[in-house]
């Protein structure tokens, strides 16, 4: 039975090849992997950390119709050294503090600007000093501290352990962050595609999910 | 026993070189100017320059023929060339230098060019010498028809020059193949080949004997080039037979040779014998006419008759082939040269033996009497 | 000059205790991204040299028409940001690329193989040889060439025996300076053939991915990765070589980077 | 060879109407973007040939000590992928770098500033300028510096009288590769520098972020950059050169990349 | 007046440059095989290359000293270097070329060398005789203290090169300044030094006068350098205060030099007087002991007497400074000199004019008879 291809974005990295170990995983930014299938990458399922590059797939009928398979949270984090001494969302607000987000257009950088919004805090955006193009870049530079805070899935936040700080952000802020699946328009090998979206759907791939720091979704999945 | 033909035109950065030459076993060497076109021409007949138009044959094989577009690369030609530099590789050793050309069993030619004890060396480490040897032998290996040779000398320094001179020679008597020699240098020419062809900007001056060269230069550049004097002058018929040929301001000088107009008078400076004006009793040639007497290195030549209608500051004797031209003129310098003295006069340059130089007594700034036969000189039309 | 440019580096190798280098090598990406790394890099290098030389070759002939135009074509890969060669390679090599759907009917399909990261590396990779062979081939003696030619070897023996061994230096070091690229190629990569792990998953695909999950072996990675390509840099310098410019040059016609 | 280095940026152009080139120029994004591209690159152009030609001068005379070595730093910026060479910078000028700390005493902060972003492309770029300089300086004739000095003039008047003019043809193209180079550079900027329109999001960034938003608009904004690259380095294939050796090279000592 | 003492120390990539000499204004050359260190001398002097130990003074300017560690840098040093390729600046006119020196006004020194013309000319469309001039105007242009020349004749074609010859000897008599020449080309040399001297791997190995070189050369290499012939043989005391040599294979030879044990025979080929064995009515000198007849080509000398003890292929006449040794040799080739023959035989090469050659009717493969007083000879101990 042939191999699948999946395109996930990166912060899935740990957790889907724990949930099935068969695929060939290429994990990279949403955005890339969005371009890559546009460019005819031969994917057999894309895996986002959003909604938008699977349904824009879809609309241009370069995939099926998308499924969410989890959920997520953001989290601000800070250096462990915590510099700008900075202990809740709200200290953002103070001026000369280096604040890294990802730009409006990949999927970090719109949920971080949803909730400053929630929270009324969109003032804080003048202290960005740079908008990344994924969250790694976001990581890299708290977790080095050359950053004083920065906006992250608090799944990846979890991957860099001691060297940054997490502080919790209000649930009734937090936005609907939504992964999906999609299959890709023309796969060779369909079943082997469903199968993995049934896998990542089921109890015990929701159950991993979960262990990973993700939310789960109710079984439809669909909206 | 081959013969090389050719009759090209191979545009040239500034010209085009125009040449016909048909080279019979021996060698013909080609002298001229640098940037006169002789590698070039070489370089046509090896194949690596493309002449536009024109036929290359050897014997009867067809290199070059625009006619039939027909143009053999060079390897299919069977030459063996000789660059200015020698061109060996220089990550090859002697040996494998001389192999690269194949064919023959390539012992014997170290050997004969002696180089089997440096048969591992690499050119570097070679003589200048040495290296000329290792790039006739390769050029050899592959048993050429025709032989080219571009300045094979010009990289030795004088001191092996003359040795490697007279090797080449040999060789070439032996080897008997149509060669064609380039050259800077006239004497090389003239050691080395029986006819020597002058190439001045693509075209060929004269093609003739070393000798006849020397005796009957076509043009003043040919006669310089053999290192002639060229006196400057105007000429007009003289009295019995004799040409008189007016200098720019340094007299008249008579000629057996005959022509009219502007011209310049060839003279070689071993026709001219040096004299000056001194009393010495030991041997004065007196006379009964008032010009001075003169101490002269050439004994043999002897009475002294003042003509008519000469300069002042011109002296002639005699008359027709006897007589003798007579230039008071100023030493501008010495060089000996082996045991001859070359003495640099502000019209000409003459050669005399050390002897005579030494008993004469030369020194520079003095005024010294150069004499020449009317015979020995000869008029070219001035150029340009 | 010398210090900027070495302070990034040398800041590199002080974060990385050194038992961390050899530890690195018993993490299983690390090692599978090595394994990969070597062998693509490896297959790349050796297309490089193979199609490189000759068109190398060519280009270095005066006569070679459009000439000027042609060096700037190959030059040109070596200023596009990696990641619009990529986008590039996609767009000819992909699905819907200009070659793509003709390969596709002779069932090849080259993003996200293992072939796809040859072709990145080629791609990123050869205009630094190409462009040194070029140099190393100008410096040959013109005459040393003609001389073969008369003494009776064709074009193909005449490069084989005088102009390749004569080149050979400045070859060497284009080798090892596309080697060295080849061996850090990033965006290309990962935008034409993703980061497979075992597949496409090179050392600085590892590196990256690594971000994200443990930093100190991304900078472990770094280093290995700057080590060996300094390594290598540093191996062409030490070959003979036979120009006759007595250039003191460590390439034999004064190459460059 | 040549064509499949020409493929995959023809496969670009193609896909982009040349209408849309010149609409790109009313997008604000790529406008911005484009001024400090050209800006910074200007910047980092400037500082690279000030400090890199006596550099190279240096190092292009035979008695420099540990030549070999220094020519191997030289090299290896290029060969990191632009990542390493960000954390790289980070790890020296960083808040937490080697120097950084020491530079905020003076109250200075590179990162996240369009400094930052001189500083990338300089490092990125700087070695292909100084390699090509190198190879320009061994090419003058030592004979020539020689004579310069027994006329009298000094080692600085010899540098800028006789090896500077004599090196001209060699720099001028280093420049040109660098300056494209360095405004290609993307990876190295985006680690160190960030991306922050107007202050550090260069042409190539721009690009990155165009993906997912218009993907066309990156074609777009890449078609530009090549376009411009392309006529740069194109443009150093044309000028006069005084070098001895006849080489036929547009550079005068057949200098590579 | 200024002078130029060096005594230094230079490590070479083979060997030391060990060497100690003082310049007077005048010229000096120094003449060597190539790698001999002729030019690592002057870039010491000029200070482009650092002597270890050693001291080089101008008058009273120290130039270096390495007891006292000081060591002027080129541009403080007062010297004009003319290199072996004349080293123009390419990208500069003539003027600018000329004007890079400073100091002095430099259009009279274009004037002076005939550059006026070609001021805005750059050196790559220069002939050689042109570059030379240049770089000859360039060096001057500081009017230096002291002038370096390395080898400024070689890069010229043998045709122009008589003519600069010429012209730069009368320059350096001119300038009078202390003037180091280094050439590969002996005749160069005498022409244009007082003294000479001979380097051979970074030795002096002779410093005279020309003359002093050719009759009193040092050693073997002195001696071939300065164009005579060597042959190789053993010498013992002979009578009448004549010392015998027996030569490798080829006989006897009676030389007035007195010397013993292995020795090299030196004779010029101009020394060398060519006779071969033929009947000719018009000039005998018949004899009565059995010995063959001769034509010579030197009427001058005369009675022939067999000598006792003297081999059978070698023939003695006479007794002391006298004494002629006859060797019969085949001549290998002949090569026409200017007005004067080389011809080259299989043990020397001998001198003849053209005149001469001609009258005996030389042909190569023929035996001749090659003739030399045992006072025109000098022994030299062999080396080796
Ligand atoms: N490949 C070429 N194409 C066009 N012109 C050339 C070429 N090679 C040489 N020339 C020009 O042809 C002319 C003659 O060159 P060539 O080398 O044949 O002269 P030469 O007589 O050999 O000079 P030299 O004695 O200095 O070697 C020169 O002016 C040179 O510039
Ligand atoms: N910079 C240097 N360091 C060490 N050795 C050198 C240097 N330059 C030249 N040599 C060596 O010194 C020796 C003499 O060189 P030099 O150029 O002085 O000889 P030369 O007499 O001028 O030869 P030529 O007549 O060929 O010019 C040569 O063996 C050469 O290899
Ligand atoms: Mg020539
Ligand atoms: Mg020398």
């Amino acid at each position: 039975r042939a191999q699948i291809t999946v395109l996930a974005a990166a912060s899935l990295a740990d957790v889907l090849p724990k949930i099935d170990s068969r695929p060939r995983y290429s994990f990279a930014g949403s955005d890339q992997l969005a371009a890559q299938i546009q460019q005819g990458a031969p994917a057999d399922i894309f895996a986002a950390a959003s909604p938008k590059y699977p349904d824009d797939l879809y609309a241009r009928g370069l995939v099926e119709k998308p499924v969410t398979f989890a959920t997520n949270r953001l989290v601000l984090i800070v250096p462990s050294s915590n510099p700008a001494g900075i202990h809740s969302v709200f200290d953002l607000r103070r001026g000369g503090i280096k604040l890294v987000v990802g730009t409006p257009t990949v999927p970090i950088g719109s949920y971080t600007r949803q909730i400053l919004r929630n929270l009324g805090l969109t003032g804080v955006l003048s202290n960005v000093v740079s908008q990344e193009t994924d969250v790694r870049s976001i990581l890299a530079k708290v977790a080095l501290g050359e950053a004083d805070a920065g906006f992250v899935y608090v799944t990846d936040a979890r991957t860099v352990g001691t060297k940054i700080v997490q502080i919790k952000l209000p649930a009734w802020a937090q936005p609907k962050v939504r992964y999906e699946l999609a299959i890709v328009k023309g796969t060779k090998n369909r079943a082997a595609a469903l199968a993995f979206v049934s896998r990542v759907l089921g109890k015990r791939g929701q159950a991993l999910l979960r262990s990973a720091g993700f939310g789960s979704v109710d079984q439809s999945g669909q909206r | 026993m081959d013969t090389l033909r050719l009759d090209i035109t191979l545009p040239l950065r500034s010209f085009d070189l125009e040449l016909a030459l048909e080279v019979e076993p021996g060698t013909l060497a080609l002298v001229g100017p640098s940037g006169a076109g002789k590698s070039s021409v070489l370089r046509a007949v090896a194949g690596l320059a493309r002449a536009t138009t024109g036929r290359i044959t050897c014997s009867d094989e067809v290199w070059l023929d625009s006619g039939t577009r027909s143009h053999l690369p060079p390897e299919r030609r069977s030459v063996g060339l000789v660059f200015q530099d020698y061109a060996l590789f220089p990550h090859l050793s002697v040996e494998d230098n001389v192999a690269f050309g194949g064919r023959r069993p390539r012992h014997d030619l170290l050997e004969r060019f002696g180089l089997a004890r440096l048969a591992r060396a690499r050119p570097a480490t070679l003589s200048g010498g040495e290296r000329q040897r290792v790039a006739l032998a390769r050029a050899l290996a592959r048993g050429p028809k025709v032989l080219l040779l571009d300045e094979p000398m010009s990289a030795l320094d004088p001191h092996t020059r003359g040795e490697t001179r007279a090797e080449l020679h040999r060789l070439l008597a032996e080897l008997a193949l149509p060669t064609l020699l380039v050259t800077h240098d006239f004497e090389d020419a003239t050691a080395l080949a029986e006819r020597v062809g002058v190439i001045v900007d693509g075209r060929l001056r004269q093609l003739a004997a070393p000798a006849e060269l020397v005796a009957a230069p076509a043009d003043t550049y040919v006669a310089s080039f053999a290192g002639g004097n060229l006196l400057r002058g105007n000429a007009r018929k003289g009295q019995a037979g004799v040409t008189e040929v007016e200098l720019e301001g340094a007299g008249i000088i008579l000629s057996a040779d005959e022509l009219e107009g502007p011209v310049s008078v060839l003279v070689y400076p071993w026709d001219v014998s040096l004299a000056r004006p001194a009393a010495n009793p030991s041997n004065i040639v007196s006379r009964a006419s008032g010009n001075p007497d003169f101490v002269r290195d050439r004994p043999e030549d002897a009475a002294l008759v003042r003509p008519e209608g000469a300069s002042s500051n011109t002296m002639l004797q005699g008359s027709g082939d006897s007589t003798l031209n007579h230039l008071p003129l100023r030493v501008l310098s010495l060089l000996p040269v082996g045991n001859r003295v070359r003495v640099r006069l502000d019209l000409l340059t003459a050669e005399v033996t050390a002897v005579s130089a030494q008993r004469l007594g030369l020194r520079e700034g003095e005024l010294v009497v150069a004499s020449f036969k009317a015979t020995g000189t000869r008029l070219l039309p001035a150029r340009g | 000059m010398l210090f900027f440019l070495l302070l990034p580096l040398l800041a590199i190798f002080l974060r990385v205790p050194p038992g961390r280098l050899f530890g690195a090598l018993g993490n299983g990406v690390v090692v599978d991204a090595l394994v990969l790394s070597a062998k693509t890099t490896a297959i790349a290098q050796g297309l490089i040299v193979l199609a490189g030389t000759p068109a190398a070759y060519l280009l270095a002939s005066p006569r070679f028409p459009a000439r000027r135009l042609a060096l700037t074509l190959v030059e040109l890969p070596l200023v596009l940001p990696p990641a619009v060669a990529g986008i590039g390679l996609l767009a000819a090599f992909g699905r819907f690329g200009l070659l793509g759907s003709s390969l596709r009917e002779f069932g090849i399909e080259i993003p996200f193989t293992t072939a796809a990261v040859v072709l990145a590396v080629v791609f990123v990779a050869s205009p630094l040889y190409v462009r040194q062979a070029i140099a190393a081939f100008e410096a040959v003696d013109p005459n040393l060439v003609d001389a073969a030619r008369t003494l009776g070897a064709g074009r193909a023996r005449t490069f084989l025996r005088v102009a390749l061994p004569l080149a050979s230096g400045g070859l060497g070091a284009g080798a090892a300076l596309s080697f060295a690229r080849g061996l850090g190629e990033f965006g290309a990569t990962i935008m034409f053939a993703g980061s497979l792990r075992g597949v496409t998953q090179t050392l600085p695909l590892a590196i990256y991915a690594e971000f994200e999950h443990d930093f100190d072996v991304a900078l472990t990675i770094s280093a290995l990765l700057i080590a060996i390509s300094a390594a290598i840099l540093a191996a062409t310098k030490l070959r003979p070589r036979w120009t006759r410019s007595g250039s003191t040059s460590p390439f034999p016609s004064g190459l460059s980077t």
